[in-house]
């Protein structure tokens, strides 16, 4: 059923590039373009995992790194990486995948058994359970515990690949390049200001990249386009795709990982892998846009309901007939948020 | 990674430094004089505040010198720097403190036309 | 001290000789380049810049006033004499005059309470040149060293690579930096500059 | 009991788990002990299972002063009646089959110490076994409820002032951790401490992999695997004094470069979730347990980066201490006296973090 959900036409995909790729040992193909994520939905996957507990079915929910549900053991060998959003990964050709923490398989899991138990086990319903005696929970109870616990595997050999740092300093650093995160960036950068643009997608534009509006009294896409062309022309900015910024320390220290081979390409100290940035900023804007919430109700973490509108149609519109979408997701209420920090010198803007 | 202003070099991270604790606690004149009961409050006892505290940092990797530090142990929010016999610089809410005299002699042999 | 005489002079050999031909290799590019200047003559020294007798000497021996601003450096010809506190400085001089310069100190300074010491062989220099020289040294620096926090003529005591050192951004030549790394500790950077660089070589 | 937060909230719920009993001291050793003992005994005595888990400890040696310390703290352990024993580099490898030993490593696994009856038990559920325990024997826990003052009459305690109103008490014994200097601040007194920010973090799930607990004081890491699957890991200490719950980036990023020096295949895991506690870091690494210049006040304190491993033994020392207003011999040497007389005990070898 490869390709049954996708449409002919639209999305952010390029249908003259197909890529193999493999999920669950079974082959599919997806396009330049796809997430592992848009690429399973196109084929009709939507059984993606198996919860830590209950093992219940997980499909996906999200677009992007708000995705609760669907992680996989991604590649294998020395370069497995357990528990990757599938949402995350950019697809590429030979790609392969699986289903984690599920036995034998992720349609058929013996410990979905423990849904069926799950009146008895509570939150926290161990404290009070298996220690008829220190010997049981030593010699039987904590065994079996352990045995179930976590979900993907790690590697069992040495990383062969090659990982690198960088310090820097600006005098603006904007988390986010949706339209609030350029158009700060582009204010703070005509001023002269040193600039770090930062968005943990592969391409600029946030909401944008789905929203058809109307900006500057131009299409979207093209404001998009324009700005950040515009930004890439001064010399004192810097455009980070593809890099996620994971802490917002004292005196604007923050710490951003750069994902910079997303396939399997060797790495080497000239091309490594990945790249933490180490980032001092004299002001901070972060513009990190909105984030799935999914909505409360009953079975709301079953494969097939999506959270918001983010979810399908980043990637490729497909056809929505089977799918259910609830969230609390916005993207028009998104608004730059602005950090002040105390800084005692004036950044030269 | 704070943020230190050395009041000799500039704006350095904090790895470049090395931390000193507690600032102002002056080396007793006479220390065969005190009880241990005395010395015991110099070698350890330390005021440990919870919020505006002055400590000291040496710049290790840099200037090597020593200064001080006026800094919130709660927002690690820097309020001053100020060299070692300096006056205190306020912290917030507090009065400033009338200038004294640095309390640290300067070495004789840096002494201006010392040895002539 | 005795001018090193012939024999002893080939006998001598810098930190990174036996790396040198690597990092020779790994600047094959336009892009950034290694070196060492082995066996400069470094004498430290300590003293009140306030006081007019001092800088004098100073004067008298090197050729140049210690400078008084923090992170600069002072140069004449082949001598330069860098701020590294706020009454110590580190004299830089072509090979093999330590005992002359050392001589003229120890007269000048000797009623001064100043202190003049020989420091020739605690560090070597590497210099490290090229438009991607500041993008190398980023990969283990914490230090600012954008132009305008870091201008021509500045240095400044920091760390690189866990590695404490000196670094001085060349005053007639903004890509130029060079390091003043301790002996020991030479081999080390060179290997993590040889590294550092790999991403700017086309070669690689 | 009053709590400023919530039970489990401040360095209970901030630790890495780890129960041992392997210190060098005497009075150490005997302390630590008879909490092992107890932490042996509590899920069976609480009713509630705090899933005490011995997977030994291992305390990795790097070289030769390493190799000579351990084995200088092996015997001293066995002497105390404390179980240890020293591995050679084949059997860490044996007892932790994921530990890179090879010679060519940065810091070679010299070999390690180990006590097989330490291991890790489930902070939260310390936490709550005791303050059910402590209910259901009729005390009165108060969260949400900060102290913000203590009444002292003519140099005796009569009670603490409070967010709620004044309590009044015949007794009060302080076990505020990193607050403690604020709280002995209020009683107009100085103590020998300093509080740091201690952090620590937890990789994703993973499926069983490491089967113990692995301490590098020479690289400065430690870490196990919880039943959740999660690797916990800690970190040495921030060096300034901070009540921040935070600390700086580079500690915790050095602690993940010794980890992929030991663990190389744990080089591709992501971090969840990293945090901090407030430790109070005493002079000689020991904790306090003691009378106060105040007169029914009692401070228990100073425990650093080890408190979670002590909590049954100290409680316990602590409520003698304050019922027969003298400490036990268990306790005896931790006086704040022992700051003024000289006689400290110093753990800093034992204590396994930078304090």
């Amino acid at each position: 059923m490869s390709g049954s959900m996708r449409l002919p036409g639209g999305g952010r995909i390029d249908r003259s590039r197909p890529l193999k790729f493999t999920f669950n040992g079974k082959g599919y193909t997806g396009y330049e373009g796809d997430t592992l994520a848009s690429a399973l939905i196109a084929n009709g996957v939507h059984l993606i995992a198996r919860s830590m507990k209950y093992h219940r079915p997980r499909g996906l929910m999200t677009a992007g790194s708000d995705e609760p549900n669907g992680m996989v053991q991604l590649a294998t060998g020395a370069r497995t990486e357990p528990n990757i959003k599938a949402t995350q990964i950019p697809l590429y050709d030979g790609l392969v995948a699986s289903s984690v923490n599920v036995f034998p398989s992720v349609e058929f899991d013996i410990s979905a058994v423990n849904g069926l138990l799950s009146p008895f086990m509570t939150a926290g319903f161990y404290y009070k359970t298996f220690m008829p005696s220190q010997a049981f929970w030593d010699k039987v109870a904590e065994p079996v515990i352990r045995k179930a616990a976590g979900f993907g595997k790690a590697p069992t050999e040495p990383d062969p690949d090659v990982y690198d740092h960088k310090y820097v300093h600006c005098d603006v650093m904007v988390v986010g390049a949706g339209p609030a995160g350029l158009s700060a960036a582009r204010a703070a950068a005509a001023t002269g200001a040193r600039v770090i643009l930062a968005d943990e997608q592969a391409e600029f534009g946030g909401s944008l990249l789905t929203l058809n509006r109307e900006i500057d009294g131009k299409p979207s896409a093209d404001w998009v386009r324009s700005t950040v062309n515009e930004l890439a022309g001064h010399e004192e900015v810097t455009l980070l795709k593809r890099t996620t910024v994971a802490g917002l320390y004292d005196q604007n220290y923050m710490v951003a990982l750069e994902q910079r081979i997303d396939d399997l390409t060797p790495s080497s100290p000239a091309n490594p892998r990945m790249r933490v940035w180490h980032i001092r900023a004299k002001e901070v804007i972060l513009a990190a846009g909105s984030h799935e919430r999914p909505l409360v109700f009953a079975d709301n973490d079953r494969p097939g309901h999506h959270a918001g509108r983010r979810g399908a149609d980043l990637h490729e519109p497909l056809r929505g007939a089977a799918m259910q979408e609830a969230g609390c997701s916005s993207p028009t209420t998104t608004g730059p948020m602005r950090r002040r920090v105390p800084s005692r010198r004036t950044a030269p803007m | 990674m704070l943020l230190i202003d050395c009041p000799y070099c500039g704006e350095r991270p904090e790895i470049e430094f090395s931390y000193g604790g507690e600032a102002h606690i002056a080396r007793p004149e006479n220390p065969g004089a005190l009880s241990d009961k005395e010395w015991a409050d110099f070698l350890f006892m330390r005021g440990n505040q919870k919020g505006a505290f002055r400590e000291r940092w040496i710049h290790t990797q840099g200037c090597r010198r020593w200064f001080n530090v006026l800094r919130d142990t709660t927002s690690h929010e820097i309020y001053a720097v100020y060299k070692i016999g300096a006056p205190k610089p306020p912290a917030p809410g507090e009065k400033p403190v009338a200038a004294k005299k640095p309390a640290a002699k300067k070495p004789a042999a840096l002494k201006k036309g010392a040895g002539k | 001290m005795a001018e090193l005489d012939t024999r002893a002079r080939d006998l001598r050999f810098s930190p990174l000789e036996a790396v040198s031909h690597r990092l020779v290799a790994a600047s094959a590019t336009d892009s950034v380049s290694a070196t060492e200047l082995p066996f400069t003559t470094q004498i430290g020294l300590r003293g009140d810049a306030s006081d007019a007798a001092f800088v004098k000497a100073v004067k008298a021996a090197i050729g140049l006033a210690p400078p008084s601003e923090a992170c600069t450096v002072a140069v004449k010809g082949d001598n330069r004499i860098l701020w590294l506190g706020p009454d110590e400085w580190l004299v830089v001089a072509p090979d093999d005059v330590e005992g002359a310069l050392l001589a003229k100190l120890e007269k000048g300074l000797a009623k001064l309470g100043a202190v003049a010491i020989d420091l020739t062989g605690n560090r070597t220099v590497i210099e490290l040149s090229g438009p991607s020289a500041r993008a190398v040294l980023e990969k283990g620096c914490y230090h600012d060293m954008h132009p305008r926090a870091f201008p021509v003529g500045r240095v400044v005591g920091t760390l690189i690579a866990h590695t404490q050192l000196f670094l001085e951004r060349a005053s007639d030549n903004p890509e130029t930096f060079r390091l003043y790394v301790r002996s020991s500790f030479a081999r080390h950077m060179a290997e993590w500059l040889m590294d550092a660089m790999a991403e700017f070589n086309e070669s690689n | 009991m009053l709590e400023k937060g919530w039970i489990g909230g401040g360095n209970t719920g901030r630790n890495t788990t780890i129960v041992r009993s392997n210190y060098l001291f005497d009075e150490s050793a005997h302390l630590y002990e008879k909490s092992l003992q107890l932490f042996e005994q509590l899920s069976q005595e609480l009713n509630y299972n705090v899933m005490m888990s011995q997977r030994g400890v291992m305390n990795l040696a790097h070289n030769l002063h390493d190799v000579r310390e351990s084995k200088r703290r092996v015997f001293a352990n066995k002497l105390n009646g404390v179980d240890a024993e020293w591995l050679e580099p084949e059997e860490v490898k044996a007892f932790c089959p994921i530990i890179d030993i090879s010679p060519d490593a940065r810091y070679p696994v010299m070999g390690a110490t180990l006590q097989k009856r330490a291991g890790v038990a489930r902070h939260d559920a310390v936490a709550w076994g005791f303050a059910r325990g402590a209910d259901a024997r009729g005390v009165d826990i108060i969260q949400n409820c900060e102290v913000t003052g203590l009444r002292i009459d003519n140099g005796r305690i009569v009670g603490v002032e409070t967010t709620k109103g004044f309590i009044g008490a015949k007794k009060v014994g302080s076990v505020a951790a990193g607050h403690t200097s604020v709280i002995c601040g209020m009683a107009g007194f100085r103590v020998p401490l300093t509080s740091h920010p201690l952090q620590a973090l937890v990789s994703e799930p993973i499926k069983p992999i490491h089967p113990c607990v692995v301490m590098s004081n020479a690289v400065h890491v430690y870490v196990s695997q919880s039943d959740k699957g999660e690797l916990v890991i800690g970190a040495g200490i921030d060096a300034y004094n901070s009540y921040a719950q935070r600390g700086s980036f580079h500690i915790i990023e050095g602690q993940m470069g010794a980890l992929r020096e030991l663990f190389p295949i744990f080089s591709r895991l992501r971090m969840m979730r990293s945090w901090g506690g407030i430790v109070d870091t005493t002079p000689d690494a020991s904790c306090i347990m003691s009378k106060t210049p105040v007169e029914n006040f009692f401070i228990n304190c100073g425990w650093g980066t080890g408190g979670f491993k002590a909590t049954p033994g100290s409680g316990w020392a602590f409520a003698y201490t304050i019922a027969k207003g003298e400490p036990h011999p268990l306790n005896a040497a931790f006086t704040l006296d022992r700051f003024t007389t000289g006689a400290l005990v110093d753990e800093h070898g034992a204590a396994g973090v930078a304090h």
